[in-house]
């Protein structure tokens, strides 16, 4: 691992030594000033606010589902610092291939909650999110959209331009092959990807301590040949900054980093899942403590940032995504044909035949009303 | 007796099997608390945590240290938590648990189950709703079970988890847990191979597995009214099948169609019609078809509708073949 | 003209398209220095090291990648060294390159040419003798290609190529150096999906494809002396399968066999005898039959002569359908 | 990674500081008195003669290929001190999962060579190792016997055996995604499986520069809270003493280890394979004066060891492996049955239709004589 021009930080924060970086602490207080970003407060109250509706986007969702309009659906509750560090990094062409569970970051590149919200009504068109360059649809079967960033950052390299891939995984995907052979193609084709891996302590019911025996995950770097680093998940200036510092790397070629945002699933997995089987209370409340919002709220009072009229966002939220959810709701309209039409770009014979044995289908069912 | 769904009966029967043989371990993602469809609820806390228990989230790995496991002597039972997520496991699969005795000239079994729920039907994410029992059954060295009802479920798991032989056994999962049967409280099998007639009709043979049964019968009830007397057949095993059955009602009835959800090319009822042609070819009276899901991905809950195989289209597929 | 071993055509479709298109790429293990087949050889010097070169040993990695090129605008051809060892990549084969145009709503293309050789009569190790076409074909989103000659070797690749579809490309390597063609040297493209009528006949179809294209006309040759008139189909493409030829050629000879090294269940067979009914069933004087190999594990040199089909064999099941 | 009575020697030489276990150097000089293991000369002379064995073997297999004897071969040439090593450290009831290159461990086991030359004839019975307890094939597809070795090793530990698990795999194989998923089950559920890495520095053509780019392959162990070592592969004494470790420590139920063995393939990759396509002759002859034989000859020399009358040895294997070889040939039956007897335990209709089917194909043709 021949690292020329490493940035200090990663030698600081080697992950065998399984330091973590982190500059704010859970009452708001600032414990590493060298290394606090500087921001306009205007930034830091926009960080806010796109968490802020990120997390009200989650509990509407939750409760459209509940209620019967929406199908399964998985919250982000308690992981919006990290989404919203990265979606503040992210430029329009920089590449974005998600796992499922970076709602604020989609926003961040432009996605809309409708189209959110029409993938989990069961429409496709809301998953291929349409009008935003360059980024994938969400990765359900887990560690394989890694491959895809790898593969993207190689494309980004050959063709020199200046994008870089944020890609995204759970603590629990760490475990699959794909993982680990994506870190390693991306050390050996030096591409500019940036890893997260959100270590949300849980995959469903699964704690990441029966998930690996390593020290934590950021340390799966070494084993592939680059730079890697744990942090504070619901720390929203320790992501920014390591984002920052990723950012810088692998834009200016000299590869792709491994980020672990370590963080807490404050909800259940999704909508199915019930947590109370699996977690108890107490450790609930002590993960609420750090939640990313309070914390960054508690920051900004500290640190006399201009008040923000909180409940009045809230409400503005709500009828924003509302409004999103409605369209979403009415767009029902799903044609036989969409079954069809993108299965390949030349359809063969054999598909029209189907569709059309279908058609027959219909009709005699149509007549015989 | 005891009133079961399909989940009740397939914890039951590894309760059973739990119970009698030491040997036996079962393990897969959240396998502990009791899987994802509750399959393995209660296991854990009775049989502790070296015998059921979570693996990290890996499914080459599972299926590999399954096998593993057989090779040394005991006993596992894997889930894998969806269809669409053997994937990852289909090389340990294919390469090594079919193998592993013809490779090593019998020395070494490799008595594994492999079990997921498949299927479509519930409104789900991509990758939740398909039908992948053709792949497994084109690979030799395994056997491929699929259960239609919680008595059969229990009777053919615990055949499943006695046969030395790897099984594939796919459980239906829209069905899991919408219909309940009595089933024997106490320990019975099923043979492995062997179709079962669920009805028996003159005029057409109609085959199915799986959550079809349900929709076939529906259909048949409307065939019924038109005055169609229709042979229904349980596959229960994809691999091997049942040629015999096949071959009985077919040259019985003269006319054969085949319904599984599979996308329709190179299916279950690809494979049917090539033995219902060398068993019963000269009792054919019309063209055995296959109503199968089309060659597409499996739409998401809006397009679905269109992809599931209704009874209204099994009735107006049995009339195309009546007045063929 | 040039006269060319099957290696040597795809060797000159890649160099052509290579030349051609910037935007091409070509990796996978060993392919730098030509592939162990050397079907790459001399391209990494002519084209250099970042559009011609070996990749980590990782077939998942290889397909995964190749599947994150496409969609940002290369376009990757990958090689997997043998069929065996496509499985590792079956996942992202299955649930990515297939399914991402579908996924995205046609946002994203997958332009992605999967290669490699296959099937038997090599002497080969275990994992290298296989013919894993069915598996493919039954996974929507791809096209399964083989060829059978260099000549439709070369007009094939182009074809796939030049395809804004994921590809599946399987190579027949026991033919790969067996024959020599002469093959034009310029650019031409096959159109994917259709199959080509070897030789016409009125008796019998046989309808077959790669390496067993050369064994059936060896089995044709006898059958002529036999007085028996074969019509001889390539089918060229798996998937899709060309429908249309198998109609014609039905509808006129009223029997078929199939002829391919895959395990006989849930084989390409199965399926063309399904769509021989579907589109023929009048016209049948005999059972369609399908002639492949055993549900078995290929076996190794000295057990494989029982396996492979030969031509001798595939006479004695003309002449049984014949006589049917 | 809580390593609870970690062997000085994990940390001493921990891979993150690329340091390599080594206790002869080229010459046979002992360089790290320290270490040397304490063996009698018989023993060193027994390894010494299993080494040359090896060897003898690999030289007249290949020569078989070339007469036409024999399909493919893969030699093991160079790699021999690991193999023996290993083999003097297996016991009877240990496992042995191998991947395909580690012959005289094989051997060790009481593997003889008319089987594994039957293997290379083409016959499935050389390659099933009918008569020797606790060996698994040789595993073709890469990668996949790890999480086989990761099996037995929970199976051993369920049923409270002592048993250790052996497994090997190539550098290349290091990529595979099965490789870091094994080693990731194995330190969750510490199970007593040693893994070696036999880093012969080419995956056929591929050099390992090219396969990963982290800092030796021992590192990886890091990524997965085992420990593990680098050790010079062609260092009989280093060897010796890594599996010595290594044992105890999985054997005393501490868990797994992952051994990375540095050596040289100086063959081809099998008997197809022309190295000199890919690498050239200054490299090889580098590699060549670190052969392990050597090194351990001139160490027996100069430590005034028994002299061996190698020549007589030489002719003494090459009898006895010519004797094996012309066994194996003479075994060429292969009946029918050979293909459908161990495919179930319990024989499918459909395998009996298709074998008399078969059967009725071999009598028409028969007759037609
Ligand atoms: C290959 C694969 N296996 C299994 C699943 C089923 N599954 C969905 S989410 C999940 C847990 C994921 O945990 P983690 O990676 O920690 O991400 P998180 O859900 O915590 O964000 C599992 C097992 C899947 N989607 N893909
Ligand atoms: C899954 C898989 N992919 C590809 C191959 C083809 N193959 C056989 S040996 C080999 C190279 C192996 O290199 P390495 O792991 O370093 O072991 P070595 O041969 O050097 O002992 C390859 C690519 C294979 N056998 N299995
Ligand atoms: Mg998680
Ligand atoms: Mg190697």
């Amino acid at each position: 691992m021949a690292h020329d021009n490493l940035p200090a930080i990663f030698h600081h924060f080697h992950p065998i030594e399984d330091k973590m970086l982190q500059i704010i602490d859970n009452e708001g207080n600032v414990i590493d000033k060298k290394r606090m970003p500087e921001l306009d407060d205007e930034i830091i109250i926009d960080a806010y606010k796109q968490m802020l509706y990120e997390r009200i986007a989650d509990e509407m969702a939750v409760s459209y589902q509940r209620q019967g309009r929406m199908y399964t659906y998985t919250p982000n509750i308690g992981q919006e610092a990290i989404h919203i560090a990265a979606g503040m990094h992210i430029r329009g062409e920089d590449w974005l291939v998600p796992a499922f569970r970076e709602m604020g970051t989609l926003l961040a590149k432009g996605v809309t909650m409708k189209e959110i919200f029409l993938f989990y009504l069961g429409n496709e068109h809301g998953g291929s999110f349409r009008n935003i360059r360059n980024v994938l649809p969400m990765a359900i079967s887990i560690g394989t959209q890694f491959h895809h960033a790898v593969g993207i950052g190689y494309a980004v390299k050959y063709q020199k331009k200046e994008e870089v891939v944020f890609t995204f995984i759970g603590d629990g995907g760490t475990s699959e092959g794909d993982f680990s052979e994506a870190l390693n193609f991306a050390g050996v084709w030096q591409v500019p990807v940036i890893f997260t891996v959100q270590n949300n302590q849980y995959a469903i019911s699964v704690p990441v301590q029966k998930q690996t025996r390593s020290v934590n995950l950021a340390v799966k770097s070494v084993a592939f040949g680059i730079p890697g680093i744990k942090v504070d998940g619901n720390d929203f200036f320790a992501m920014y900054l390591a984002y920052q510092i990723a950012v810088d790397y692998a834009r200016s070629g000299r590869g792709a980093v491994l980020i672990e945002a370590l963080t807490y699933r404050l909800g259940a997995h999704t909508t199915s899942d019930d947590p109370s089987k699996y977690r108890n209370e107490a450790e609930e409340q002590l993960w609420g403590k750090s939640d990313p919002l309070l914390r960054l709220k508690r920051y900004m009072q500290s640190a006399g940032i201009r008040a923000i009229d909180e409940e009045q966002l809230r409400e503005q939220y709500r009828e924003e995504i509302d409004r999103q959810f409605a369209d979403a709701e009415q767009e029902k309209s799903y044609p036989l044909s969409d079954l069809f039409d993108h299965m390949y770009t030349d359809m063969p014979d054999e598909l029209r035949r189907q569709k059309s044995e279908y058609e027959q289908f219909l009709s005699w069912k149509e007549k015989r009303r | 007796m005891s009133v079961m769904t399909m989940v009740k009966a397939i914890n039951n029967a590894l309760d059973i099997k739990l119970n009698e043989d030491q040997n036996m371990v079962i393990y897969g993602e959240d396998v502990g608390m009791g899987g994802v469809f509750r399959v393995t609820e209660g296991l854990q806390r009775k049989y502790g945590a070296d015998r059921v228990f979570d693996s990290p989230l890996a499914e080459s790995g599972i299926v590999g240290t399954a096998l593993g496991m057989a090779v040394s002597g005991l006993r596992p039972i894997v889930e894998l938590q969806f269809e669409g997520f053997t994937f990852p496991a289909f090389n340990q699969i294919l390469s090594n648990v079919a193998r592993i005795q013809n490779r090593s000239r019998g020395k070494y079994g490799a008595p594994v189950v492999i079990r997921f729920p498949y299927g479509g039907g519930v409104n789900a994410l991509e990758h939740h709703s398909d039908s992948p029992e053709a792949l497994f059954a084109h690979i030799p060295g395994l056997k491929v079970v699929i259960p239609s009802t919680p008595h059969d479920a229990k009777g053919l798991m615990i055949a499943a988890i006695e046969s030395n032989d790897p099984i594939i056994f796919m459980e239906p999962k829209r069905i899991y847990r919408a219909m309940k049967q009595e089933v024997p409280e106490g320990k019975y099998t099923l043979p492995l191979g062997k179709a079962r007639v669920v009805q028996e009709g003159t005029d057409i043979t109609v085959v199915a597995f799986g959550a079809m049964i349900r929709e076939c019968q529906t259909a048949i009830a409307l065939a019924q009214q038109a005055g169609i007397s229709v042979e229904l057949i349980d596959l229960r095993s994809i691999y091997p099948i049942d040629r015999e059955a096949i071959r009985t009602s077919v040259r019985k009835t003269g006319r054969m169609i085949v319904v599984a959800e599979a996308h329709e090319s190179f299916s279950v009822g690809s494979e049917l019609i090539a033995i219902a042609n060398e068993e019963a070819f000269l009792y054919l009276e019309a063209p055995p078809r296959r109503i199968g899901g089309f060659d597409t991905i499996v739409p998401l809950a809006q397009g679905e509708p269109y992809y599931l195989i209704s009874p209204e289209r099994i009735f107006y597929e049995i009339g195309k073949t009546i007045h063929f």
